[in-house]
């Protein structure tokens, strides 16, 4: 490992002095005359509580970097993110020592699953100069220079919502119902910040435990504040059951669910007629079936797999990293950890084949948080069950927040 | 009639003074042929009485501190983990292996010295509670005693309870426990976020960074420190084991009526060992973490008073060097899969999507290896090696 | 005072779940002296099989005749699994520290459980469970169809299992086994047949739980979590009472719903999320005054 | 220990004690009264209350109604590892020792409440505790040298022969230096040999420690050999009191518990 | 006709219980087994009622057989079924069941005749019915050996094997299990009477074996036995020569005897 001559075939500029740059080609190569590039994965893939995202997001990584080399990898080397892809099963101190097996043989991680999961790795990454595409929206990676983050936070998402349904019906009072900390807790954050900037009431923050039964505590104070807008951040079961029980009990509002809430299967679960009547999808790009570039090229590599996001996404996160890596190799970086991390800190747009705007990867400005969100509507013909309803937008409360730090507070 | 008791004293204390250790042995090897090697009670008394477990202990210890050079700093890390789980390990021995109270509430324990000791070490300018004092000396004990007082504190419901009863309350414990560290969040930094973990600082050195001048990287350090740490907790519960405090503890277990008439007051001794062992609990937590440098609040779950469970059965219930032998075991096992064992399974998949997987392989294996482990031995890593043993001793005639 | 009794008749649904999975535990804690921790594999086995198997009986005309058919082949199957692993894992550790075959059991649910979770796939599956989550109007209460159908299976093989331990001599040959395996035999009772019978029946049930509580939006991955919340049921009725146990679980539910749909209101410095735990409350303070739960027997001790 | 031979003071009195449990008289108004260095024997039929007496001695069931005194003060109601600490030790019926602790662990609890260390110092396991430990390890040698226990020393009880058993729980016994032995059936279940070497002990311990000891027994030979008195007990009630020879004859226990042809 | 061939017994590899013991049970006769405790005979018992491997123990020589048919690896509860009938040694009674589910456990393999079997057990021990409906965990020590014995009759076997029934029994109760244990045999049941109290077991055996270290070492019928030497001094306790009398427990001396046969 760390191949220390030239850069295999290509590039032949300066001697890259990297881990997990090789000059040898890779495993089952697509160029064999190229170089390698390992890139690690640590995700939830087995019994971990996100293993359903975990999966689909892992695929579409493994097939973005494949399609990459396909076409002739980037500047002579190509891109291997199979050979250390690892479990760990949601836990912290699981993920820290994976991290630790994987660090000395890749350049960067592909994919790191999970706030509290890649919070436990962080400094080591600095330390490491170690860049990571995170697998969360959480408005907390906005602020760290090593987490290479893609699309909208949470927190921006449920502003944009809450804004939209302000201009369209004008709504007179929102809620949020979520689990507490990155994810619910930072669509919350975002939900009042926008209630506050509309003048309008922000119910409160029902947080809620994971569970199809635990949901009666939310559900009855739904249908008792009777809100106009709930902003969901919880998983696709929550979702169906206080979506689902919230309709049966009368309450007519609007649900807006965070990026994790959807998933097509919802369509054939009960409550699939509420959702069809009350939902939308509030996410920081097009659902799997959107017609862009991006998303065609996605659906082509991975073949016929049923639609869910977790691929789009696991697709889209990877774009700022391919970015980052030609402009590592052919610009005049130090062919090092250090050198990435500064390519990746000049990076002023990143080409995402239309599946977000250039200038969400914009990493130059240093109130550089994106702020732009793609609302979907329910629609049993679409793909994954979602139709885009306004595309990107920035609404006035998001236009005007100042972002000193991650939205929730933990 | 060979012997009587010699006369007691008025006040019915200890006998007189008895013949010297030497002529006693001489009469007894005369009489019943007693092993000669041992001098003297004293001797006996000894921590490692036979020769063999000295140079057997002398050895395992040298090969201890020798690995650092051996092992990359990945499996260095996942050992110090290790070693720290033992001590957990060897706590929750002392409730369930010695005095036979099966605890599943370890999880909160080792969770309340977590945050004992993350508080007391926590820089104070973070979001959640740091008062900023680092040293070790200081953070160590104080999760330790934390934790115990409340052992003790739940130590009043536990004695009234037996058996399975017990450790589904105590079950009860590591929810209960989950649900307040998940909801105190200026403590814990919150469900989902976590917050950093003590600061293994010991008079001004901090494990937890090899600063480029130092000769060792952090992980060596960090195995070394905590493999020092187990040593000392071991040598301490083995004392415990092999004294009144010990004996009575396994008088509880295997009668606590007859315990009673003994003059053992059960509720007393019970309420010891729950403390003990949160002690150990707590010590672990403040520990445990350091090696990660940062936790959350879901950590502490049933699955890892499992776990405990599990070292402390698999090591073979009320040794010591059995409880390590099996928290090493336990909690090397994923690192060993996914190392040693998985790789070597091309036939499956490694796309996370396909079934079976690779990942899924990975934990079915964890489970199946635990349970074929104590089909084949239900006596743990102990029962081997008694087996082993009285295989060696009787040889060559089996029987 | 509807919301109330809403609550209240969710509770018992939800509550009758928790009841079939503390049979499960008690049966095979009558008859081993075992708290199997393999009981959520095998409720997440029926679940999954059951949503496998309602569609291919889609060909069933009744409305919802298909689905509890297929519960019924899922639990069937599940007790066969279940069968199978007590001879294999199990059996050889007749008489040995029940502890040391609780982790056994252990380490089959989680081996059990990632191989059933993998047929799950990628979100939730539907399990065909005809009326979802309509609701019908029950003298001026809404009350959820599947709530109702809890409550009636529950019924059912309460009063099934009940029978069966009344009518053979299998619940004392159980109770026998499980004081003394060894004197049990020297009587004539076939130990193993004990074990393997309270394995399948735990498993059987286990399953149907599963089916049920999929009702209400599908199989997920973290179904088997609610298995854990039969364990303060089981100590609440008392270790040993299958009476108890079902006692046990409508409590559990009850409370739970109440707590979520109330606490908010009236006990908000309680913080969020309290229902999850209230269970486990509640066990303490039952223990507090009944060390042995509502209806165990307290264990014999003397001289 | 003891108090001097003959002294008026009776060791333990037991005054007019009833128990019952759940409908069961099972102890019904017995009086008796110990003397120091005496050996009393309790006999009677299976049932009769005997073992309930001791458990009434050594503070497992409290009577209904009655008095119980022990050198003087009344123990009724206290705590059995209370009583034990006064000086009342005592056998079980079914064998109870520490099954997986060896011969001299179990002796070595006998001592539990002579020894005094507390945990601090087990844990350090340096000066005092390890002196008391081998000082009191020494007074256990002595039993063990006394009982003959020696070839066990060293091996867990639980896989010790059924009368070897038997003798360590009386060698845990007298462990305790007590100052009232109680022997419940201490040769059932022995060989003629075993029931010798028990006899044996059991003069032994009167004779030269002169512990007062009440036994409970089934063994004829054995009681009316050995005992100075008798008491005879049937469904609770006491029957008589007196010499072997006296209640060996006495028509009532005859009837109810010997026999014809034991006579 | 239950029979043993020089069978071996060995325990977890390593403990040789019995070496080459062969043993008869005729149908309908009584057989009484005396032997010091260690000896082996419970593992005898074991190795007949197929418990041996409960106890990790296994036959690794000679034969166990039932009508000429191997008994080796069946399973003790088909071994029941077959008529072969154990009573344990330490009673074993189930502690938290009723005293009339215990007897209805012990129907389990006669479940026809379990209410006629009732009345006849409830005949032979009054006590019992008496105490029908009490937790057995609680029933005094003798009380529980009773309902050992009950138990085992309850599916009227071919073949009893008793494990020291008299254990702990008072003496009337002695003199009245050996009657029930004739009567049981007037029956038509073989029974196996293991004991340590030598004059009651010689006294309804038709035939007796002495075990000493898991070697038969004497094999006569009764009254031989009643009048062999040793086994009048060691088993039954009287002086040698006819017409001995009983020793005193008071004169015993203070060595050790040695039995000519054993060493
Ligand atoms: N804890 C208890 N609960 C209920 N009944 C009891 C209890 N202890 C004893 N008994 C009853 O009290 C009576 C006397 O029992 P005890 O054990 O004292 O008899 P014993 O004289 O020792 O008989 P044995 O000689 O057979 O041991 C018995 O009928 C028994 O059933
Ligand atoms: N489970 C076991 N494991 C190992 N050794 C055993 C086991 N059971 C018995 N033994 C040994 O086998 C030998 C015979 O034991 P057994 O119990 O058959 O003798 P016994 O004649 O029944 O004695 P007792 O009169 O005390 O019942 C003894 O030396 C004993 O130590
Ligand atoms: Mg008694
Ligand atoms: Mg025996």
């Amino acid at each position: 490992r760390g191949g220390d001559d030239g850069g295999g075939g290509g590039g032949g500029e300066g001697a890259i002095d990297a881990p997990g740059v090789t000059s040898e080609p890779c495993p089952d190569a697509v160029n064999q005359d190229n170089g390698c590039i390992y890139l690690g994965t640590i995700s939830d893939l087995s019994a971990g509580p996100f293993a359903a995202l975990g999966g689909p997001i892992t695929d579409a990584q493994a097939a973005f970097w494949q399609r990459v080399n396909e076409d002739g990898g980037i500047e002579g080397y190509d891109i291997d993110a199979t050979e250390y892809v690892r479990d760990n099963l949601y836990n912290p101190e699981t993920h820290s020592q994976l991290y630790t097996e994987i660090e000395p043989d890749v350049l960067a991680l592909a994919q790191t699953l999970g706030s509290p999961t890649t919070l436990a790795i962080l400094d080591r990454m600095k330390e490491q100069s170690v860049i990571g595409a995170p697998a969360s929206w959480t408005s907390l990676w906005g602020f760290e220079d090593n987490i290479l983050e893609s699309g909208s936070s949470y927190c921006v998402d449920a502003m944009n919502a809450v804004d939209y349904y302000v201009e369209q019906d004008d709504a007179q009072s929102v809620m949020a119902v979520g689990f507490p900390g990155d994810y619910g807790g930072d669509g919350a954050a975002g939900a009042e910040a926008a209630a506050e900037a509309n003048g309008i009431e922000f119910a409160e923050f029902v947080e809620t435990a994971p569970g199809a039964e635990a949901q009666a505590g939310a559900v009855s104070a739904i249908v008792r504040a009777d809100p106009d807008v709930v902003i969901l951040g919880v998983g696709p079961t929550e979702t169906a059951v206080i979506v689902g029980q919230a309709a049966a009990q009368g309450y007519q509002g609007r649900f807006v669910g965070l990026a994790p809430t959807w998933n097509p299967a919802l369509l054939e679960s009960p409550a699939a007629e509420a959702l069809q009547g009350l939902f939308t999808h509030a996410g920081p790009w097009g659902s799997f079936g959107t017609d862009t570039p991006g998303h065609e090229a996605m659906r082509t590599a991975l073949g016929d797999v049923d639609p869910n996001d977790g691929y789009t996404s696991g697709w889209a996160w990877s774009y700022p990293l391919k970015a980052a890596l030609e402009s590592w190799l052919s610009g005049d970086y130090d062919k090092t950890r250090e050198g990435l991390v500064e390519a990746v800190g000049d990076l002023e747009s990143v080409d995402f084949e239309g599946m977000l705007p250039e200038e969400a990867g914009d990493r130059t400005q240093d109130n550089d948080i994106f702020r732009q969100t793609v609302l979907s509507s329910v629609d049993p013909e679409a793909d994954a069950g979602l139709t885009v309803l306004q595309d990107f937008t920035e609404g006035p409360s998001a236009a005007g927040f100042d972002f000193t730090g991650a939205c929730f507070e933990g | 009639m060979s012997t009587t008791l010699p006369p007691k004293t008025e006040d019915g204390s200890s006998p007189v003074a008895p013949a010297t250790p030497t002529d006693r042995r001489a009469k007894r090897t005369r009489l019943w042929g007693r092993p000669a090697f041992f001098q003297s009670y004293e001797q006996q008394l000894a921590l490692f009485d036979t020769w063999s477990k000295r140079v057997g202990v002398a050895v395992v210890v040298v090969v201890g501190f020798a690995l650092t050079q051996v092992f990359s700093d990945d499996i260095l890390r996942s050992l110090a983990l290790a070693f720290v789980l033992a001590i957990a390990a060897l706590g929750l021995n002392m409730v369930t292996g010695l005095a036979g109270q099966v605890s599943l509430g370890h999880a909160f324990f080792i969770g309340i010295g977590a945050y004992t000791a993350a508080a007391i070490s926590g820089d104070p300018e973070a979001r959640t509670i740091g008062y900023g004092i680092e040293e070790m000396w200081i953070w160590l004990p104080a999760a330790g005693l934390v934790a115990a007082v409340f052992g003790v504190i739940v130590a009043p419901i536990a004695t009234r309870l037996r058996g399975l009863y017990l450790a589904i309350v105590t079950l009860g414990l590591v929810f209960l426990g989950e649900h307040v560290f998940r909801e105190w969040s200026s403590l814990t930094g919150g469900a989902g976020v976590g917050r950093s973990a003590a600061e293994p600082v010991l008079f001004g050195f901090d494990f937890s960074d090899a600063g480029s001048d130092s000769m060792f990287t952090r992980d060596q350090q960090m195995y070394v420190l905590m493999l020092v740490l187990l040593l000392v907790f071991a040598l301490a519960a083995r004392n415990i084991g092999r004294s009144k405090v010990g004996r009575s503890f396994a008088a509880v277990r295997d009668r606590d009526m007859a315990a009673e008439m003994m003059g053992i007051d059960l509720p007393r001794t019970k309420t010891l060992a729950f403390a003990l062992s949160s002690f150990y609990a707590g010590c672990a937590g403040g520990l445990l973490y350091t090696i990660t440098g940062y936790f959350d609040p879901g950590s502490f779950n049933l699955l890892l008073s499992v776990q405990i469970i599990a070292m402390v059965l698999i090591g073979g219930a009320g040794t010591v060097s059995g409880t390590i032998a099996g928290a090493l075991f336990v909690a090397m096992l994923p690192t060993i899969v996914r190392n040693l064992v998985a790789p070597n399974l091309t036939f499956i998949s490694t796309l996370p999507s396909e079934t079976p997987n690779v990942f899924q392989v990975e934990q079915i294996l964890y489970g199946l290896l635990i349970v074929v482990f104590l089909l084949f031995e239900p006596r743990g890593l102990f029962g081997i090696w008694v087996r082993f043993r009285t295989y060696w001793k009787s040889w060559p005639f089996s029987y | 005072m509807t919301e109330f009794l809403e609550a209240l008749i969710r509770g018992l649904g939800i509550g009758s779940v928790y009841a079939l999975l503390a049979l499960g535990f008690v049966i095979i804690y009558k008859a081993t002296r075992v708290v199997s921790f393999a009981q959520p594999a095998f409720m997440l086995t029926g679940a999954v099989v059951t949503s496998y198997l309602t569609p291919a009986l889609g060909f069933v005309l009744v409305t919802g005749l298909s689905f509890f058919l297929s519960v019924a082949a899922a639990a069937i199957v599940t007790a066969l699994l279940a069968l199978v692993l007590e001879r294999v894992l199990v059996r050889p550790m007749v008489g040995r520290a029940v502890f040391v075959i609780a982790i056994i059991t252990l380490g089959i649910d989680i081996a059990v459980r990632t191989v059933v979770t993998g047929y799950i796939g990628i979100g939730a599956r539907p399990i065909g469970f005809p009326w979802g989550i309509e609701t019908i109007q029950v003298l001026g209460l809404s009350v959820q169809i599947r709530h109702l159908v809890m409550m009636g299976t529950v019924a059912l093989l309460g009063g099934l299992l009940y029978l069966f331990f009344q009518r053979t001599p299998f619940g004392l040959a159980m109770r026998a086994a499980a004081f003394d395996q060894e004197a049990a035999m020297t009587q004539g009772v076939s130990v193993g047949a004990v074990f393997g019978t309270s394995w399948a029946l735990a498993g059987g049930l286990a399953a149907v739980a599963g089916a049920l509580v999929s009702t209400g939006a599908g199989v997920d991955r973290q179904l088997w979590v609610i298995a854990l919340i039969a364990l303060p049921a089981i100590i609440l009725g008392g270790l040993d009472s299958l009476g108890g146990a079902v006692i046990g679980g409508l409590a559990v539910g009850v409370v739970e719903q109440l707590v979520g749909s109330y606490q908010r209101d009236y006990a908000p410095w309680l913080g969020d999320n309290v229902a999850t735990v209230a269970p486990y409350a509640l066990m303490l303070l039952v223990l507090l005054v009944r060390p042995y739960g509502l209806f165990g027997t307290p264990e014999v001790r003397r001289v | 220990m003891s108090v001097a031979n003959g002294s008026a003071s009776p060791v333990l009195e037991l005054d007019d004690v009833h128990l019952s449990f759940a409908g069961v008289k099972a102890v019904n108004g017995v009086s008796l009264h110990v003397d120091p260095g005496e050996l009393f024997a309790i006999i009677g039929p299976n049932g009769a209350g005997k073992t309930s007496l001791f458990n009434v001695m050594s503070g497992v069931y409290r009577p209904q109604q009655g008095a119980v005194r022990f050198l003087g003060e009344s123990v009724l109601g206290a705590k059995p590892s209370k009583i034990a600490a006064r000086g009342v030790a005592r056998t079980f019926q079914n064998i109870a020792l520490f099954e997986h602790l060896t011969v001299i662990d179990n002796l070595m609890l006998g001592r539990h409440q002579h020894i005094g260390y507390g945990p601090a110092s087990a844990i350090l396991w340096r000066g005092r505790a390890r002196r008391l430990e081998v000082e009191h390890r020494r007074h256990c040698e002595e039993i063990v040298d006394f009982l003959e226990l020696g070839s066990w020393r060293h091996l867990p009880v639980g896989l010790l022969p059924y009368g070897v058993q038997k003798r360590v729980e009386l060698g845990r016994a007298l462990a305790m230096e007590p100052k009232l032995l109680l022997l419940d059936e201490p040769v059932a279940g022995m060989n003629l040999e075993e029931t010798e070497d028990m006899a044996r002990f059991v003069l032994d311990i009167r004779d030269e420690l002169d512990v007062p000891i009440i036994m409970v027994e089934h063994d004829m030979g054995l009681v009316m050999d050995l005992a100075d008195r008798v008491l005879v007990v049937d469904f609770g009630t006491p029957v008589t009191t007196g010499t072997p020879a006296e209640v060996q004859t006495h028509p009532e226990v005859v009837r109810a518990y010997l026999g014809e042809e034991a006579t | 006709m239950l029979a043993v061939r020089n069978l071996e017994v060995v325990y977890d590899d390593t403990v040789l219980a019995l070496r080459g013991v062969s043993l008869e049970i005729p149908d309908q006769r009584i057989v009484a087994l005396l032997g010091s405790n260690g000896a082996g005979k419970t593992s005898l018992l074991r190795a007949l009622t197929g418990l041996l491997d409960v106890h990790d123990g296994e036959v690794t020589k000679g034969s166990v057989t039932l009508d000429g048919d191997d008994l080796h690896k069946v399973k003790p509860e088909k071994i029941v079924k077959r008529g072969v009938r154990q009573v344990m040694e330490g009673r074993r009674v189930f502690v938290e069941l009723s005293v009339e589910e215990n007897l209805r456990v012990g129907g389990h393999t006669a479940r026809g005749r379990i209410a006629t079997n009732l009345e006849r057990v409830y005949g032979l021990f009054p006590v019992l019915a008496d105490r029908r409906n009490r937790t057995a965990g609680y029933l005094s020590g003798g009380e529980q050996q009773m309902l050992a014995m009950g138990r085992a009759m309850m599916s009227d076997p071919r073949y009893l094997l008793l494990d020291e029934p008299s254990l702990g029994l008072a003496p009337l109760m002695v003199e009245a299990i050996r009657d029930v244990i004739a009567e049981i045999n007037a029956a038509g049941t073989g029974v196996l009477l293991v004991e340590q109290n030598a004059a009651m077991a010689l006294s309804v055996a038709h035939h007796g074996y002495v075990l000493e270290t898991g070697r038969v070492v004497l094999d006569k019928p009764a009254e031989a036995l009643l009048r062999d030497d040793d086994v009048r001094e060691f088993y039954l306790g009287l002086h040698p020569g006819e017409d001995g009398e009983r020793k005193s427990f008071r004169d015993t001396k203070h060595y050790r005897r040695k039995k000519r046969w054993s060493a």
